[in-house]
């Protein structure tokens, strides 16, 4: 079982839903709003006059549990939905997870997703 | 607590013993109590706009000026910076009817002070009529008045936001109202030296803005900076509603100033429209091309600043007088904020000097040039043939310039001994509403 | 929702009905009616005060108390809680001018309630003018009144929010409004037994504040606890923007209620505004002591205190009056919040009682106490030598409390049979928001 | 921003060259002028009045309107939807007092539009009274219709939000304000064609909502729809803090119309309270019919659609012809928003055309049934046996829609080739707070 | 060392808490707020009678950091103290753990916990 | 490559940014507003009189993923910047990470950071 973790950019979020909802490949996802930091340079803003540069943008995780086989289905997915060719699009990180159970039923193991 | 507690107390019964000792000092009946018996015809139509009007004062402060500070100070501050202004009101608005009114328009004392002979609005009655307000209740004049003493107080706390101990500001409110505003609002409105000498201050161009101004300078640099010195607002919408209702407000402010629902109210009105307007958007471009973005935090500077440099003159230019005041006050007031801020590095958070300071001396000072005889035979400035008035608007400022510049640093310097200017560092870096009070702006989760 | 609307139709029926049976039974035609040919001398600054009172008072439902208690409510019963005060403001609306200024201000029918002659305000026209009011148009005099009821209907809401129904309170308002507050306007300003046995309400201790209290008080009780007892204030910034308009609608709500502008309604504004900061900070101490810490939240809750406590008193005190009421309403409300609500353990969400009952009964009774005829002939206090007066407040204060806390049992009882009283527990969980209207309060992500 | 600047240049040497040119032509002194001299007793009470009237329709600008609008709008385009009031106040503000007053109010020039002699309010001193309003001050009347042109202005914006360059936006203010509002307030209310024959508009259905909804749906045609065309408001409380404000601010609005204090402002605030309540309650009971679950964005949406259908009725229909009013403009609007909207399909942001032009429409025709001359002889309706009016009504209808419609397309296609409408479609999508602006509405992290 | 994340509905969160600290497991955790998007239908909104399906319902996602023999005993009380039965309950995630630090102190594995 | 997520009290996020640039250690990270439980104590919240004890705190955690000999690097930078000496200065946790993407370009592993 495979964790997946995609930083994406706010708007994406929609297209990377639909696209991985089409390919059957999510049973479900969760979201968090986070601040990124990287290549991408942050925006100038200025309050009376004064500038502050914002190094932190918004940006989405999402992250996505599944099974082994269909991890590389989903990196596809995710590259071709969330990718603008623009600095700041994103990174995916993949990870190993040990166990999953679903709280409702008690399942454990892939039919817990 | 214990410590303000026993200050307070102290206080109190200075406040007391002085307010006797006046009394015996003043032999002579208070001249406005005799006034009372003589005519009282009243009438409706001013009593009307003067009620609403003070009311209109009062929500300037609450929560006008609340919701302005409150807005631009951060998260982690905005409760404390709210409180200041609601502290200011509160107190005032108690020592203003204790001995507050009697001592800034009470027999006039060698042009200095007023006779406390109103103490505790003694001999007011439901007849009463003020001598300066032929035409409505004291009561009311007493009310509007209070209302700008207490706004005045509330302007200054947006200098030592986000570092000021609450106890510090709870004294700073009590003493500064007390031994800076009264003394100052005599001398130009109360039959004070200020006023006598001629200088033109229709709406508390030096009353309030310098004076607070100047407060707001001297308090910034004796707190000292701030950990973090930023001013990124929390919440811009609540400074757009803070900037709609000071506006509104500021109807009742100036044209309220006419004491009377007339000719005049309506030039101090029109005017202030005008000089607002023109300021929010002369700043506006001003910052669009020296700070690439127009913004609306650019507009609701450039009002307020519209609206400090008009209220000497409201009631006293003509529209072309309001529209460049309105015009250089937009400008002046955002290169005073950008650059000599930033060049003298003093911490006037909110740039209480920046707007209202220095915004307030334009005011008055063009007060003097463009004051048009045609609207208020009162005043008459260098443009209607009067250079003289310059020289004596200079005077009005020079003095409120002195005079609130050296009590504020006493009071300061006092305030620093009895219970320190500022919290614990760590109290600073969590914010002052977790650290002073306990409370958080914002529940939002769950 | 079919079963609800079934109810108003059933409803409108009724009221249709009894109008017309209570028409026959008045034979007289209307006094005013005649009154009207009579004179009409309006005067236009009255005139010109009271529309402005008028909006005053309406401005603090809405949105003023809406902002107060939707910021004390929790996030996700934010919406509820602030269309809770919307309903009360609308329904009232229709329903005054269909019955509700008839039956409280229409001739007097043995003491206890007004004609319906004034039905749909038949008769009433652009030249009318109220018998009370002599001096403005009755048009404005209705809607003065207006504004009374439905914020009477809207702040008894406070204690009922975060499990309540919505069409609960949609029947609730019809309901409470028709059978509690009118009788009850009538008995104390209408021509009842209440005011002509000559007990004091300026401006609606009792037939507002206790009157709400009351109704608060039991209501909580019979709609039981909710889920999650806790008060912590979503949104603070508010709350004291609820504040600031609340306090500034109060002018309209005390000094208003002198229905003309003139000396009169120069007491009340200024023993308003005196009490009002009096109490806020009699609160902050008193919570600065018995808590630890001073809070915004406290300044909040001791100036509607005061703001309560000055109301039946406004326009019958002296200055020094307003402190000892503005001072007692602070200390007592803070105690009766924190101390007796735990002791008893009822659920009065947001304290309507425990402030505006408590502060309304410490009100109305010390006008009995204070009143001096100095400042308005009609009411003399114990202090100056009528002991009386304090007896006569007592039986108001006491035929209120015991009308009011009766029909309201029954009011809810008959709603909790027709519409049931609290949503499903998982809706109250999730918030009324999302399980009343669907809608959430902030959608602040993207 | 370079490019903007020299349209400004050019449009200010325009105007000039407008004014200078339109002066010759008028030879005849203006009229106004002289009546001056003639008579000048101005009424303090209705001037009190109007003074309130003038800063509670201002209020309905800043910050009612944009917090009605702001709220609505996502997160991340609430300042930019704030600052489109903003300018269209502040922008009005001076145009105004450089000649739109003059061109709207000035001696009539063949029907069609004002002579400017009162440009820069020449000749208008602390002494004069306009013609159409003779108990109050010309420059309180000033003021007041200033408000009145600035909100129309302003209202427009609702359509065009979150894809508006912000200098297409200053651009447009000034154009349609010059172009569209002037003409059209001088045919209605100026001595212009309009009203001449008769058509009845008691505050500004035509000129105001009318005219603002149709440039709303025309713009929203030609800007083209949003990238995300949602409606999700980002701050509910901020919507009912703005139409709370908007209800007050409107008392100012229909009832100062009246342009004095009495009687006739009484019908004209009652009505409006009675439609507005009708109105909100009527769309809360069709929605949750319609769409399940009543709301408090119904109550908002329903009650600013009661306040736009009963302004050209308030000072003529009696209560039953509000109550009807108000029935019709909630449950129409609803449907006008709900369905009409998605089967044309175009992206009118915040239903201006929805709500305002289509209650506008409504009103104004049910002015011509209802109107009642009991209430005011200078209106008699079809109900009253005038069947002719509902037709002059149609005709103000008709010509309103067709000239603000052509003028606004022809503005928009103009803006389109100087600035262009759209910023890039990436500034859309991160939000026109951070891309125009470079602001953030709230910094809560911190 | 373990990694628990969990899933949960608002409204469990003081019982999850209440329940691990009885059973003296935790001697700390992190909270998160998460949107959540899975088996669970979203609601409805409806602005200006239009509809809007809400598809991310608001959830909390729980960090856990223990040690192995711990792992069973906390999934255990996570599970009956955050279950109502209905759909959307969540889901509890495990894995592996290479190393923890108390900044405070610099200590290091399990000692840091 | 490994992934390491540090919980830190909410003002040393600049010092810590600060710290890691300088050290040239980071290409990006990523922050989320958390809010944590543990051996510190909350603090108490009074309202009309009543106490209330807030026992989640405002925290910050920040992700950052690095090649393996990084770590000990960054661990270093993080412990002296984030340390504050007092309970709550928070944790760092360290865990082993598959594999990264980079959206934008599809680069893998580490070429992705
Ligand atoms: N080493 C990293 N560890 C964790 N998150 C990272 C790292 N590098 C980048 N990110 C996340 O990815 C986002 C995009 O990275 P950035 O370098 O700006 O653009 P790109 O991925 O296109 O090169 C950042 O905002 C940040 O949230
Ligand atoms: N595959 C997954 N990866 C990550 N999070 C998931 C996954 N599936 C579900 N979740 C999370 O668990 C929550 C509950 O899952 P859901 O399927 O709605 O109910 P249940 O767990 O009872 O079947 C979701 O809201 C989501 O936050
Ligand atoms: N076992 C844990 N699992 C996950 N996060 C934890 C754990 N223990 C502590 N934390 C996080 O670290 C933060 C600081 O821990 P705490 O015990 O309060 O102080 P210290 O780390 O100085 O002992 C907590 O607020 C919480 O966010």
């Amino acid at each position: 079982m495979k964790k997946i973790e995609a930083i994406i950019k706010l708007f994406k979020l929609d297209d990377v839903v639909a696209g991985l909802s089409e390919a059957g490949i999510v049973c479900g996802m969760t979201v968090t709003e986070v601040r990124g930091f990287g290549r991408q340079k942050g925006f100038i803003e200025v309050y009376r006059g004064k500038e502050y540069e914002v190094r932190f943008l918004p940006k989405l995780k999402i992250e996505i549990v599944l099974t082994d086989e269909l991890v590389e289905k989903a990196v596809d997915v995710i590259l071709n939905k969330a990718k603008t060719g623009e600095v700041g699009d994103g990174k995916i990180f993949i990870s190993d997870l040990e166990d999953a159970i679903r709280i409702r039923t008690g399942q454990r193991g892939e039919e817990a997703l | 607590m214990k410590r303000l507690m026993s200050i307070l107390v102290l206080l109190t019964l200075l406040c007391r013993g002085g307010l006797a000792l006046a009394e015996e000092q003043v032999s002579a009946p208070s001249t406005p109590a005799i006034a009372e018996q003589a005519e009282t015809k009243i009438d409706t139509g001013d009593t009307a706009w003067m009620i609403v009007a003070t009311a209109l004062v009062m929500l300037m402060t609450l929560p006008g000026l609340a919701l302005f500070y409150g807005g631009l100070a951060k998260r982690k501050d905005t409760l404390n910076t709210m409180t200041m202004s609601f502290i200011a009101y509160s107190v005032t608005s108690i020592l203003w009817i204790i001995y507050g009114y009697s001592f800034s328009f009470g027999p006039d004392l060698s042009g200095l002070i007023g006779a406390p002979v109103k103490a505790f609005l003694k001999d007011v009655t439901v007849k009463s009529i003020a001598e300066v307000a032929r035409t409505i209740p004291e009561y009311i004049f007493i009310g509007y008045q209070l209302t700008f003493a207490a706004i005045t107080v509330a302007l200054v706390s947006g200098a030592y936001i986000e570092r000021l101990k609450f106890s510090a500001w709870l004294l700073f409110s009590i003493l500064w109202m007390s031994l800076v505003y009264l003394p100052i609002c005599h001398w130009v409105w109360g039959g004070g030296f200020i006023g006598a000498l001629g200088a033109l201050d229709f709406a508390g161009g030096t009353v309030v803005h310098i004076n607070a101004g100047i407060a707001a300078l001297i308090g910034a640099l004796m707190i000292g900076k701030r950990k973090d010195t930023t001013l990124i607002p929390h919440n811009l919408t609540m400074v757009l509603t803070g900037t709609g209702l000071l506006w509104f407000g500021w109807f009742g402010f100036n044209a309220g100033s006419a004491l009377s629902a007339g000719g005049l109210a309506g030039v101090a009105f029109i005017n202030t429209n005008t000089a607002t307007a023109m300021a929010a958007l002369s700043w506006l471009f001003t910052e669009w091309i020296f700070s690439k973005k127009p913004t609306l935090l650019g507009l609701c500077s450039g009002a307020v600043a519209g609206l400090v440099a008009i209220t000497p003159a409201a009631g006293f230019v003509n529209i072309t007088g309001a529209l460049v005041i309105g015009l250089l006050a937009g400008i002046i007031s955002f290169f005073s904020v950008t650059k000599i801020k930033t060049l003298f590095g003093y911490d006037d958070t909110l740039d209480v000097f920046g707007i209202h300071g220095v915004a307030g001396i334009l005011g008055a000072l063009l007060t003097g040039v463009f004051a048009d005889p045609e609207m208020n035979e009162l005043g008459r400035g260098l443009l209607y043939g009067n250079p003289g008035q310059l020289y004596k608007q200079a005077i009005g400022i020079t003095v409120t310039i002195a005079y609130s510049g050296a009590m504020t640093f006493i009071i300061l310097f006092v305030i620093k001994i009895l219970t320190g200017l500022r919290p614990h560092v760590n109290d600073e870096i969590i914010g002052l509403d977790e650290s002073q009070h306990g409370e958080k702006a914002y529940n939002l989760h769950i």
